[in-house]
C-alpha cells in the first residue's frame, strides 16, 4: 500500500507544492505542531466578509503532513469559513474512517488521504494541517 | 556464531516471516528460552514470593532470588542486596531521583551529558526544579564525543551527582565512564550510569566501571517487559530514603510512623514481578549459552558492514559523522565503534517517510526524536531514522536496508 | 460452575498436584489463556509500542491499547484515557500520592482507615509528612466495620483526600464506598479507592461508585505479574503534574523544561509493559468466559463454606468475628460477607505455626501481619493465619483445611 | 518432615520452657523481634566473672521461636561468655548449613533444630534468640 501511496499525489504536493510560501498580508496566522515527529506548519490566511481569499503555509515535515496541507488550501480557497470547516470535518471523520464515500468526494484530491486511515501512525501527520484550520476559524 | 541456530531460537524471526527486525535499541525479541522459564514459573512455582510458609511460595521466592543473584553476578555487583528490580530503566533512574535526590539542596549541582535519553535527563531536570539544585550541562561535540575536557568543565566542586549513559540509544557512542566517574568522585560527586543500551551489548562490571548506579531494562536484552534493574552502592542505598511505600518494604508500621526493610526490599514495595524476574535471569542464561564473547563480535561485524552500507549512500548522513564520508573512506573500527546504533537522515525525506517506505520493504527502523530532543537541538536536526542491531541480524538484512535505502528519494519523488 | 473443567484451565492446579491453594488474596494463578497470550503476543507482536512506524510496531500499539479499553470497559470508566497502566497496586496508590498529593498544602487533612493495607497507608503517612497535611485515621469496630459515623468524624472541611480499600484483605469486610465517595466529595475532599481485593471478585463500575481514583493488580486477579491499574478521573488527571519521568510521557524537552503528553502518557513513562497488560486483557476475557456472576455466586458458596468450617474449630478465633460464634450460631450470609477471607488465631498456637502445619498437609495459607499491622494493632493481635478463596477452590479443599486445622493444637502438644 | 518436627523437642520447650520467667536481678538486658512475624524475646542475664550465672527470657512467637531461647539458655547456662559466643556461632551456621557434625554435637538438645535450615522462612524464628545473645554479650 504504502509504495503507490508515495508515488502518487502526495509526492507532488510535497515536492511541488502549490501554496508553501509566506503571505505577507495575511490577517491571520497559527502554527500547528506534532511534537512526536516534529512535524511543524504555519497557517496564513485572509479572510474577507466571510470568505477565505488567501491562504499559504510554511513548514517543515513529512510528506504526509506537506502534501495535507497543500491539499487542503487548493481546496478551501475562495470557499466560506463555513464551507472550509465543514470541509475539514469530513477529512477528520475520514482518516478515522467514519466519511461516507459521497462526503470523500467532497474533499476532491485530499480524499486520496483515505489510505491514511489504515496508518495509525501517520494520523497525526495528516489532520494536522485541519486541526490548524479549525483553531485558526474557531478563534474568531 | 551460527546465527541460522541462533535465529531459531527466536519464534517471532524464525517463524517464517522476512522482517528485518531493525529496531533493537527499542526493544529486542525474545528467544523460546525465556518465553518457557516464565510459562514454568507460572506453572510451577507461582506464588506471592518472600512472605508465606508453604512450599510454592519458598519456590516463588528462590526463583526470585536466583534471579537477582544472577544479575548481581552478570553486571559484578558486589552482593546480591544492591540489586533492585524495577519496572524498567526509566523507574530505575526515577528511584535514584526522588530517593537519592532527597538528600541534595538548593546550589548543589547535577551534571547531565546533552546526549542522554529522556530517562536520564528528566528526571533531573525535574530534581533540579524540586530542590533548587543548579543542571549542568555536559557537552558534545558534533561527533557527539564527550571528551574528558568538555566533563570536566561541567563539574565544580559543588557537583553533586553525574547523569551519563555508557552508550547513546542516538549516536551508539560509548563514553568513557571509567573516567568519568573517577573525576566525579574526585569531585565528590556520585556518578549514575544509564546502562540501558550498555548492559544488552557489551559485558559491563559495576565494579571495574566504579559507578555508584546502574540502571537497564530487561526487555532491551532479550527479558522480558516489564522488569528492570537498579544497581546502587550499598552505603548509599543504604541512607536513601524509600522511593515507594507500602508491602514487603516495612519492618514496623505504627499510626505514627514506619521503620523499613533491610537492602533490597526497602525499595521493592508491593508485589513483585517474580516471573519478569525470571525471564529475565533466562535471558542472562541465553546470553550465556551463546557466549557473551561471541554476541560482541558478531555485532561489531554487523556494526560495520551496516556503517560502510549506510556511509556509502547518496544524500545520507550519519548523525556524528564527519560530513561527506564516503564509503572507501570509512575507517576500520569506525562502525562498531556504534555499537550497532546509527540515526541518519536523507536529504529531502522526512524520517517518517523514510521508515514508512522501508517498513513497505518489511524493514523495521525507528523514526523521530529517539527521546533525546536535546541531543537533536544540539546537532540541529529535528527528527532522524534509526537503524540498530542485534547479534541475531543478518549480513543479508543489512543488505536488504541498503538497497531499500538507495530507493528511498526516487521513491519519494526525487529524480535521485 | 463446573469447577472441574474450570480446574483443567489452570496448569498450577491441574498438574496432578494436591496442593490447596488458600493463599488467593496474596495472588491467584493464572489459567491457560493468559499463559497464551502472553507467549502470543511475544510470539507475533514484540516490539516497543507506541512509537514504531513498522507494521510489527503498530500490532504491538493495538494490542496495549486493546487491553487497556478492555479495563475501561471492565470497571466502566468512562474513556480510556482515565486508565494507566501501572506495576501494581502498591505503584498506582503512590502515584496518586506524589502526584495528587503535590497539591497539599501544610494543615490539609487526609482521611485514612485503620483497616488498610499498607499500601494504601505508608503512602499517604508519608505524603502527610513531606507536606505537613494531618493524617486523620477513621476508626473500625471491633468487627472490622467503618460506620457511617466513624467516617463522618474522620472528616472535616480540611479534608482533601480519603482514601480506603474496597475490601479489607485481614477481614475481607466490603465498605460501603459509594456512601462513603459521596460523604468525602460533599466534605470536599478526593476518595481513593484501592481496589485490589475487590476488582478480582466483584463487578466495580467507577462511576456507580462514583471514586475519583481505583488502584488494583492483575496479578490478583488471575494475571500476571508486573502490570497494575490506576484508574483516576480526566478532570484530576489533567491537573496532576506527572510521576515518572522519561521516555513516552513528553511532548516537548528542552535545556530548559519540558511539556507533558496526553493523558494517558502523561504517566506512563519509559518502555511499558505491554505483554503484561495483553495478559491481563486476557485474565478479563477469561472472567467473562466463565461468568462474573458465577465467579461471584460460587465464592460466596465458598465463603459461606469456610465461614462454618472456620467458627466450628474449638480455640479458633475469626478476625471480625463475634467472640464464641458457633457452628450452629453462624448466621447465612455470615461467610459470604467477607469475600473469601478470613484470618483466626489458634488459642496457643503462634500462626507460624499453624501455616507451617498445614503446608505439611499440602495447604497453602499465610501467617503474619499481612502488610495491615495498624489494623493488627487495633484488634489487639500480633501476627494471624489467613484463608483466602478463589473460585476454582473446591469444597474439598475446605472439609480438609478444617480437618487439618482442628489436628494442629494436638500436634502442637496440647491435649486438644 | 515439619510433622514428626513439631512433634518431638520444640513442642516440649515451646509449651514447657524450663527458662520462661522473669529475672529480678537481672544485670543484663536486650530485646530482640522479627518484626515480620512477631517473634518477640526479651533475654535477660547475670554474669560474673565472665560467667553466665543466671539466664531467662520472657516473650511471644512461634514455636521455633520460643523453643530455641529455651534450648539456647539450657545450653549456656554456667558457660564462660566466651563459650556461649562460640555455641552462638555454631549455631547460626548450623542454620545455614555450615557447620560440622562435630561441632553440632557441641550443641546438645539445639542441635535438634537442624532441621530448621531446610526451612528457610523459619530461619529468622529459629536464630533470634541467638542473635540476641550474641548482641547482649557483644555489648560489653
Ligand atoms: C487491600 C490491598 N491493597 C493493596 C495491595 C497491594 O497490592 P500489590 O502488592 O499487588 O501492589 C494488596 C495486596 O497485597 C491488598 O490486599
Ligand atoms: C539510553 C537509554 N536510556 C534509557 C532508556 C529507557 O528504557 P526503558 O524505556 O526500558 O525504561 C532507553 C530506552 O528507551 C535508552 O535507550
Amino acid at each position: 500500500m504504502q509504495n503507490s501511496f508515495y508515488r502518487e499525489i502526495i509526492n507532488d504536493h510535497n515536492l511541488r507544492p502549490l501554496h508553501k510560501h509566506m503571505l505577507p498580508r495575511a490577517q491571520r496566522e497559527l502554527r500547528g505542531v506534532n511534537p512526536s515527529c516534529g512535524d511543524d506548519i504555519t497557517l496564513r490566511l485572509t479572510v474577507r466578509d466571510g470568505v477565505i481569499e488567501e491562504g499559504a503555509y510554511t513548514g517543515d515535515g513529512c510528506a504526509i503532513s506537506q502534501a495535507s496541507a497543500d491539499m487542503m488550501l487548493d481546496l478551501v480557497l475562495g470557499k466560506t469559513t463555513e464551507e472550509a470547516l465543514h470541509l475539514a470535518d469530513i477529512f477528520l471523520r475520514m482518516i478515522k474512517g467514519g466519511a461516507s464515500a459521497e462526503e470523500i468526494g467532497e474533499l476532491e484530491e485530499a480524499g486520496s488521504l483515505i489510505d491514511v486511515s489504515h496508518m495509525p501512525a501517520r494520523v497525526k501527520c495528516a489532520v494536522l494541517g485541519w486541526h490548524t484550520l479549525q483553531n485558526l476559524l474557531g478563534e474568531e | 556464531m551460527d546465527v541460522k541456530a541462533v535465529r531459531r531460537d527466536f519464534p517471532l524471526l524464525s517463524g517464517g516471516s522476512s522482517l528485518a527486525y531493525l529496531d533493537n535499541a527499542a526493544t529486542a525479541q525474545k528467544p523460546e528460552a525465556v518465553l518457557r522459564a516464565i510459562r514454568d514459573f507460572y506453572e510451577t512455582s507461582n506464588a506471592n514470593p518472600l512472605r508465606g510458609l508453604y512450599a510454592l511460595s519458598q519456590r516463588a521466592t528462590d526463583a526470585y532470588e536466583e534471579a537477582r543473584e544472577a544479575v548481581r553476578d552478570f553486571i559484578g555487583a558486589g552482593s546480591a542486596e544492591e540489586i533492585i528490580f524495577t519496572r524498567n530503566a526509566t523507574e530505575s533512574l526515577n528511584l535514584v531521583a526522588y530517593s537519592y535526590g532527597s538528600l541534595l539542596q538548593a546550589g548543589d549541582e547535577i551534571a547531565v551529558s546533552v546526549t542522554e535519553h529522556h530517562s536520564n535527563l528528566l528526571p533531573w531536570q525535574q530534581l533540579a526544579g524540586r530542590t533548587g539544585a543548579v543542571l549542568r550541562w555536559i557537552e558534545c561535540d558534533a561527533a557527539g564525543i564527550i571528551t574528558e575536557d568538555a566533563f570536566r568543565s561541567a563539574l565544580s566542586e559543588r557537583t553533586r551527582l553525574v547523569a551519563m549513559a555508557q552508550v547513546s540509544n542516538v549516536l551508539g557512542r560509548e563514553n568513557d565512564i571509567r573516567t568519568f566517574a573517577r573525576i566525579a568522585h574526585e569531585a565528590g560527586a556520585v556518578f549514575v550510569c544509564d546502562g540501558a543500551q550498555s548492559v544488552p551489548h557489551m559485558p559491563v562490571d559495576v565494579r571495574a566501571l566504579g559507578v555508584d548506579f546502574l540502571a537497564f531494562s530487561g526487555h532491551k536484552m532479550c527479558g522480558p517487559m516489564g522488569i528492570g534493574v537498579l544497581y546502587g552502592r550499598r552505603e548509599l542505598l543504604e541512607k536513601m530514603p524509600p522511593f515507594l511505600f507500602g508491602g514487603e518494604m516495612i519492618e514496623y508500621v505504627t499510626r505514627e510512623g514506619a521503620t523499613w526493610a533491610e537492602l533490597p526490599h526497602k525499595f521493592e514495595a508491593g508485589t513483585v514481578n517474580a516471573a519478569g524476574a525470571v525471564g529475565l535471569k533466562a535471558a542472562i542464561d541465553y546470553y550465556r549459552a551463546v557466549g557473551f564473547d561471541e554476541i560482541v563480535r558478531r555485532e561489531e561485524a554487523l556494526s560495520e558492514l551496516a556503517y560502510r552500507t549506510l556511509a556509502g549512500i547518496p544524500h545520507l548522513r550519519i548523525l556524528g559523522a564527519p560530513e561527506g564520508a564516503e564509503d572507501s573512506a570509512v575507517r576500520e573500527g569506525a562502525g562498531a565503534e556504534r555499537h550497532g546504533i546509527f540515526s541518519f537522515t536523507l536529504d529531502g525525506v522526512h524520517p517518517h517517510d523514510i521508515a514508512e517506505i522501508l517498513s513497505a520493504d518489511g524493514i523495521a527502523v525507528r523514526a523521530g526524536h529517539h527521546c533525546a530532543q536535546v541531543l537533536l537541538q544540539h546537532l540541529g536536526v529535528s527528527s532522524a531514522a534509526r537503524v540498530s542491531l542485534a547479534f541475531y541480524n543478518t549480513e543479508e538484512e543489512i543488505l536488504r536496508l541498503g538497497e531499500s535505502l538507495r530507493s528511498v528519494r526516487r521513491r519519494m519523488g526525487y529524480a535521485e
